[in-house]
């Protein structure tokens, strides 16, 4: 066995976490950052953070992860990090010359208590920071909420450092899409475009991070959205929030700061969820909803109308992010399966009530926990087994060990291509998410069956 | 056509390349730490190195706690390696690195596959971290039994006044398990490099020594700096008992405490990674008397030799001979591997910014399918790793260095036993038989080569875009940037998904390695017919 | 054993198919035919026919297929049919009120010698078929060709007997899809429209056979080529057939017939192929290929070059559509990996020819046989084992028994979804399969690695 | 709010809805074979059957070959069954049907995964198929060595006159084994229906009494038309075992030719499908002195019912009890399930249009739960599937019928055996005991439904849109244009992926299968919001 110590019993903890379904903060601000045409992420703290953020996003998406750090050594910690984020600065503007440096802290810099906008102030005021070069910047403590936080925050930097009002409506929608894919994102501006609704998308990954090869390293891909875009988030008519946990802040500071009116909803992850999503961008813009989009949503409906007798009742393990986990849980639902074991590592309390009320047809007799982590979803497996577990690739040794159909879903997936370029959110990508889980039950009930129930037919 | 490249490029042209995109005073720092090898005379070359890297300029580097709980003690499978701190550090240190494990039974302890981590919050910060480390190390008791806890302090830990060596020795004596602690904080140090020697430190100071049973072997080695990435540690261990030679202790490879505890009963240390261990065989020489060699199971040549190194070491004909025996028998497929794949792979040109050896190391399995390296450094290594253990007394210590503990060993009171008497030292050495030698990379490199240390992004590009090599060797952050140029990439920190690499069994893995990446078809469709050919024309058929 | 007689042996036959890579010509006029807009397929022969050819294409598709039969009895089979296709078209354009009826044979009408030109002649000399209703119809023996045949039959007549030249160019393009899933015509379509290439793909399956549920059963739904369009064929600029053994007789008709120049490439499955559909269409219309296209072929590369330890050199055997197993197998060079076994079912001496071609840089050392069938591929197979098998889902018999990864491709796949949504033809298509060829490779890695060789990061 | 539906629509009405959109002739054929059922009282009510289709109409019909091979020799593990003609026959044919089959071993024969066909080619329909059907066999016997081989005749054979009974009598006599053909051309009869007559003819004549051996068992029978869909012949077979009831044979789920070969000496008949296995029936009655009886095991009432029916035929007083017992005991579980089920299935609505028995057997399920069944119909069946068997001598036979051959059959000159006398016959008929009785689907149907036979594609639309059914049964052609609607669509023909749905286990998994239909909430969802509530004003919200 691989998860070999792991027993049954479950014991309550209070102080050690084991398996965490989550990680820290700066890593969903690099990742946000990235999002941002011309961008270079920055970790303000000691090397090593970086070099982790890096290398994890790296092996998710498989593409160049640019970022640099503020390298400290034992005497910043000691004596402050600001002569190594000048000279970060410096360095940065000079040899890798992007349009702008997203600089994120981390508990390093948090703890010794570095003020981050004071120091970019003096590096503006000294020409450090060229002029017309832009840095946003945002706190995140990494011993506060989890990646999911991080990119919270930096997107929540993004609008408020960025946006600015003119007064003059641009006649568009803002949409942060939360954490989730660049193909996610580019689903959303599709389904945006279908109803000829006019977005700014930030941050966005697409373009970026799924990025082609060319024979040709560009430091700076196309896509991202731009700063220009940024700037006029102010003007835009609304903003849609998609998640409450990663997209909430950005949205409601551009609310209260600029008065540009918001909604926060699910991330838009299988049929109702996405339905609503539609339904918010048509009523927020003033749209109908075209014939495409219907016939997308049909044929949703109908693969999971076709698939019942596979999907009807199946149990189901789900750990991952709060925003994902909460959408994919009402989607498992909409289509009869039955959620039981359900975590989340990213703290909030709002996480438990959501779940209750997507599954409120099952009662109490739902396992939910929110911070919890993958050991304790794994105790919850040994003692009542699931049909299929849904995970990032951490959840492969519970799969394997426990005999799991596993179908990954969400960050960091190190073992499997796909994420990248199919998304999971809107019609499309539910059929998407369907298709791997269907194709996971029936894999083995084809393993599983007696000859004689090896059917041609399923 | 290639292999050519390598003359018609000037080392030292590109280092002006290099450091003209840098403000003057990082261009300063970084020409100390870039270094051309221009003729084949290369006595006196120095390359900078174990300093700091500069703010912004995107290194390969990691942090000390990588070096100490990734790199040393991640492969340690029967304790519970306990992260202090939050999350992060413990989440990205969690399986990772493809060190390979292999219990001796399906209920051996096994806690490789587990993270464990204080997941500090605010509070804690706040607060203080200690009562929730005790909290989790007791935790832990209740749920494992584990026969050992170590703790891993995080940039926070340090800085808040957390005293993790008090916790563990007060938790040590309440659950009467070993349990200990380091402070491996990030930003000690620049680089890894600093968490290997706290590792080196702890692991010596709390757990070697601690077993003083003797092996039932007449020939019986640790074999230090080998962490069976890709399952190396395997395929030498293997290749070591065929020539009738046992390991004791592995550091750390497939490891456990208990050969931690037992390795002061070796007769010899066998050290791979120079970098992360020598301390180590240092200790373990001056404490018990146990001498130490540098060997490398990397590339055919250097596995035979090292074999020898070790048979001639024990003095024993019949391992001599057995060990000859077993060369032969284990180079046969090599060579023809060789004869099979060379005719492609030949001519062609590689680069390699890695680790703290395996730059120099992994030169060897490269020339011998006739590639050339054209660049090559370290990550974390210091100058005697570029240099040669000559420079040691010549290395200024700085800030960063001197605030890592160097311990005071002592001969030990009743175990101290030099294998060898000093006459039998000097015998063998005066045969040529090098003990506590290690050259470095340096006399591997070529004339027109460019050694560079802490390689930064920038410096990548511009080698790429000067030198054109065929293929390019270093870690997963570089892995995709270099692979846009049309250039495959190796990773030699964690070999992607192969290996093992090590042996002669391994060296036949990286053969068909190399093979196929650099002739995969996929480079070629780099263009597109429109690309290639954008004229405009219809020209219509039937077939 | 599921195909426990299946002997490692192999003995020459002649005259026995045993598990056939292949079915008739009728099922690929029904399958055609259902790619007209407001069609009714109609089976001239025994009713049984058309019932079977239903059953498939529905379990293919999980959709309605509605086609009609002239149920012949023993009588009609004696005394002509001719007096069923008039019952028969009476019938249905009074009941069932297409626009158009395609009418296919069977072998029982062929080999009778029914002439179903005469009778429609008559039919609509009589008023049987009313005025502004069309009627177009093939013979499509049984006995002749495969499934692909009788598609290529069906799509000839759509171009011979509706297409009509005015002189004018409509500065279309026409594309002939090839026996393929409503996914990849909507694919070819999306592509077509990134070039800006105005097309009239025909036929064109798709909203007929992907629809949506929507409460309401639509006889003709929304979808499928227009009459109107049909009959445009003959003024547009160029055609590309897609698929030397679907596409290549109708525009080669449209060429000799009405002048219609037209070019035969390979369907575009994969790297090289998609290459060639993009610059034929390119060419022939006289565009410039936008930078979208191109970031979707560099993604598809740079996934294939992230991808390659886990492709070189895997042997790989393969069945279906000779046009199909074409370019697959051009894929599949291009990836790295090694087609050993290459069977059609469908008979054309081109096919080895191709195939020796595509897999030229491995000489002789490739077994391939068309017309052959799935027990022979399964006999080579144990001759010399695979590292995956793609074939339709009847390869599942074969995968289960010799252990192998297998990816369901080709028709029918009865047992799984995803075919009818998601393309195998373009750059995306080709990321699909990827993903599917990829998941399937590492699910084996994963299930046989001993526990210190499971890996997180592959 | 469910159930009502049914009393508010007048079957005379739907009737006449139907028949307005058919061209007049075509409507008065059809009125013909649709029947309301208008009133309580439904002596005399006739269902016209076994009639041509229309062509045109969109059928749910199959063809002669298809009930030949597809149904009735499909599932017969044990032998070669060979298509002769285009390869579409035998293609569509290839495991589609669900039939499963157990082998008693690894290595006993199983060919139901194979697909064995000559697959004419062009020259062959203008030259003739005898020879390459010839070789075709000689080729198969030359791979599997099987014990027998048959041969099935596609719409050509007969076209172009190959004699594939004389090329089976020559074939047989070369290899001596047993080799055999069925005319059952495609084009023969008027749907499967046919094909079931004719493949009954051959096997009787071919196969049945070639082995005398009798099985060592107290209480022997055959289990005629069940063809193991979905697993119903195992459970079935489980059942009677556990009484103590021995299956000497079943047509043909499951079957082999060994036990059609003996399927004579069984003592009794118990017939499920009669549409298609009444032949066989008789003719062993005839033949052999085997009288036969009418069973289901659909639904738990007639489950219980025909294992009364199969002990009271023994008069053995154990197996009475027995069977009492094994009742009481599977009986408990099915009611509990029933108590589960039925609040939620309770005055909902089905249709069921399939087959030539299970529209009729599946009406028991359904009413178990409290569904009432607004409409049905049969496939391929005769009046007598409808009415019952005391309709059969007023059948008018048609030129369709007439060309399916009537074997003479003869009893046997040593093997005729009457397993009871003429006086125990009278002795049990006379206590109600009904031997070779079948009533039909008539009496099963309520006031105010509607009987069709024959439904096409129009008709099933028609009763959707006026009866809004809560669930539709019908086969796989029919599933998704139902599914459209947004009505539950179950396949009664394969079961979708489900089954077994026989016995009092079968009985279970059906009720837990027409739960999920109809209270999945998959179908709550048809309207996008949009399409609920189209103003367009937005509410902007913060949570």
């Amino acid at each position: 066995m691989l998860l070999r110590h792991t027993p049954k019993e479950i014991k309550a903890r209070k102080a050690l976490a084991i398996n965490p379904a989550k990680t820290c903060q700066p890593i969903g601000a690099m990742y946000a950052g990235l999002g941002i045409h011309g961008c270079l992420p920055h970790s303000h703290g000691s090397q090593g953070c970086c070099a982790y953020h890096r290398s994890t996003l790296t092996r998710h998406y498989r593409e160049p992860i640019m970022a640099a750090t503020s390298s400290f050594t034992e005497g910043a910690s000691v004596f402050g990090g600001q002569a190594n984020l000048l000279q970060a600065f410096l360095t940065i503007f000079t040899t890798y010359d992007p349009d702008i440096v997203a600089v994120h802290t981390t508990c390093l810099s948090e703890t010794i208590g570095d003020d981050v906008n004071q120091i970019v102030k003096k590096a503006k005021a000294d020409g450090t920071i060229p002029e017309g070069k832009y840095v946003i910047h945002t706190p995140t403590p990494s011993y506060v909420g989890s990646h999911v936080t991080g990119f919270s925050n930096m997107v929540k930097a993004m609008a408020v450092q960025l946006a600015e009002k003119t007064g003059k409506s641009n006649g568009k929608v803002n949409i942060v899409p939360g954490f989730v894919e660049p193909s996610d994102m580019v689903e959303m501006k599709r389904i945006a475009g279908m109803l000829g609704v006019e977005t700014i998308l930030f941050p966005d990954t697409s373009g970026i991070l799924n990025g082609p090869l060319t024979g040709k390293f560009q430091m700076y891909p196309k896509g991202g959205v731009t700063i220009d875009e940024l700037k006029r988030t102010g003007d835009s008519i609304g903003s849609i929030g998609l998640g409450a946990w990663a997209s909430a802040d950005a949205v409601r500071a551009l609310d209260t700061q600029l008065k540009v009116p918001c909604q926060v909803h699910d991330l838009p992850i299988g049929l109702l969820a996405t339905d609503r999503f539609v339904d918010a961008l048509r009523t927020v813009a003033g749209v109908s909803v075209p014939d495409t989009v219907t016939q997308e949503r049909g044929q949703l409906l109908d693969v999971i109308s076709d698939m019942q007798p596979h999907l009807y009742g199946k149990k189901v393990a789900i750990a991952g992010d709060p925003d994902q986990v909460i959408a994919l849980t009402e989607f498992l639902v909409t289509m009869g399966m039955k959620p039981v074991h359900i975590v989340t590592g990213t703290p909030g309390k709002a996480f438990t009530k959501r779940i209750k009320e997507v599954t409120a047809r099952f009662g109490d007799d739902i396992n939910v926990k929110g911070p919890g982590d993958l050991f304790l979803l794994h105790q919850w497996i040994k003692n009542e087994p699931v049909d299929l577990l849904i995970c990032n690739t951490y959840g492969k040794y519970i799969a394997r060990d426990e005999d799991i159909p596993f179908v990954r879903h969400g960050f960091p997936i190190l073992d499997r291509i796909g994420h990248s370029y199919f998304p999971s959110v809107g019609y499309k990508g539910g059929l998407h998410l369907l298709e791997k889980i269907l194709g996971a039950l029936m894999d083995r009930t084809d393993r599983d069956a007696p000859e004689e129930r090896f059917e041609l037919v399923e | 056509m290639t292999g050519e490249r390598t003359h018609t490029v000037n080392p030292e042209e590109i280092k002006k390349e290099i450091l003209a995109k840098y403000p003057p005073k990082v261009a300063r720092k970084r020409a100390k730490q870039i270094t051309p090898v221009s003729s084949d005379e290369k006595d006196g070359l120095k390359v900078g190195a174990n300093v700091r890297t500069v703010p912004g300029i995107i290194t390969q580097r990691g942090c000390c706690y990588a070096g100490c709980k990734g790199v040393i003690m991640g492969p340690t499978r029967d304790i519970i390696n306990l992260t202090h701190g939050p999350i992060g550090c413990g989440f990205y240190s969690w399986l990772t690195r493809r060190n390979q494990t292999r219990p001796p039974s399906d209920d051996a302890d096994n806690y490789m596959t587990y993270c464990f981590s204080t997941d500090m919050q605010d509070q804690d910060i706040v607060f203080g971290g200690e009562k929730k480390l005790k909290a989790a190390i007791q935790e832990a008791y209740d749920i494992f039994k584990p026969k050992s806890i170590s703790i891993f302090s995080t940039c926070p830990v340090g800085l808040i006044g957390d005293d993790v060596h008090a916790v563990a020795r007060e938790m040590k004596e309440k659950l009467g398990i070993n349990i200990f602690g380091f402070s491996c904080e990030g930003y000690k140090g620049v680089s890894q490099s600093a968490g290997h020697h706290i590792a080196n430190n702890a692991i010596f100071t709390h757990v070697v020594g601690l077993d003083d049973t003797v092996m039932d072997a007449k020939f019986k080695i640790n074999l230090l700096g080998e962490y069976n990435i890709g399952g190396d540690g395997f395929v030498i261990e293997e290749l070591l008992n065929k020539c009738g030679i046992e390991l004791v202790s592995t550091f750390s490879g497939n490891s456990t405490m208990d050969q931690f505890a037992n390795c002061h009963t070796a007769d010899l240390n066998a050290v791979m990674c120079h970098r992360s261990i020598n301390y180590v065989a240092d200790m373990l020489e001056t404490k018990y008397g146990i001498p130490w060699i540098k060997v490398s199971f990397l590339g055919p040549t250097s596995t035979a030799s090292s074999l020898r190194k070790i048979a001639a070491y024990f003095e024993d004909q019949e391992l001599i001979d057995r060990v000859e025996a077993v060369i032969a028998e284990e180079m046969a497929p090599v060579e023809a591997k060789i004869k099979e794949v060379k005719p492609r792979c030949e001519g062609k040109t590689a680069m390699m910014f890695v680790g703290g050896s395996r730059a120099h190391h992994y030169q060897e399995l490269f020339r011998d399918i006739g590639m050339t390296v054209l660049s090559a450094g370290y990550e974390f290594a210091h100058r005697d790793d570029y240099e040669g253990r000559h420079v040691i007394p010549d290395i200024k210590i700085d800030a960063d260095s001197r605030n890592i503990e160097e311990l005071e060993i002592e001969p030990d009171d009743t175990r101290y036993n030099p294998r060898k008497t000093e006459e039998e030292m000097k015998a063998l050495e005066e045969k040529g038989y090098p003990f506590k030698a290690y050259d470095g990379m340096i006399p591997e490199m070529e004339k027109g080569s460019l050694i560079i240390d802490d390689i930064s992004q920038h410096e990548t590009e511009t080698l790429i875009a000067m030198y054109k090599p065929d293929i390019f060797c270093a870690g997963i952050k570089e892995k995709y940037a270099v692979q846009k140029h049309g250039i495959p990439m190796k990773q030699l920190h964690s070999y992607d998904t192969g290996g093992p690499y090590a042996s002669f069994e391994g060296a036949i893995n990286f053969f068909d390695e190399i093979d196929r990446m650099l002739n995969a078809n996929i480079w070629q469709y780099l263009e597109a017919p429109w690309q290639k050919n954008p004229e405009l024309s219809a020209k219509y058929n039937w077939e």
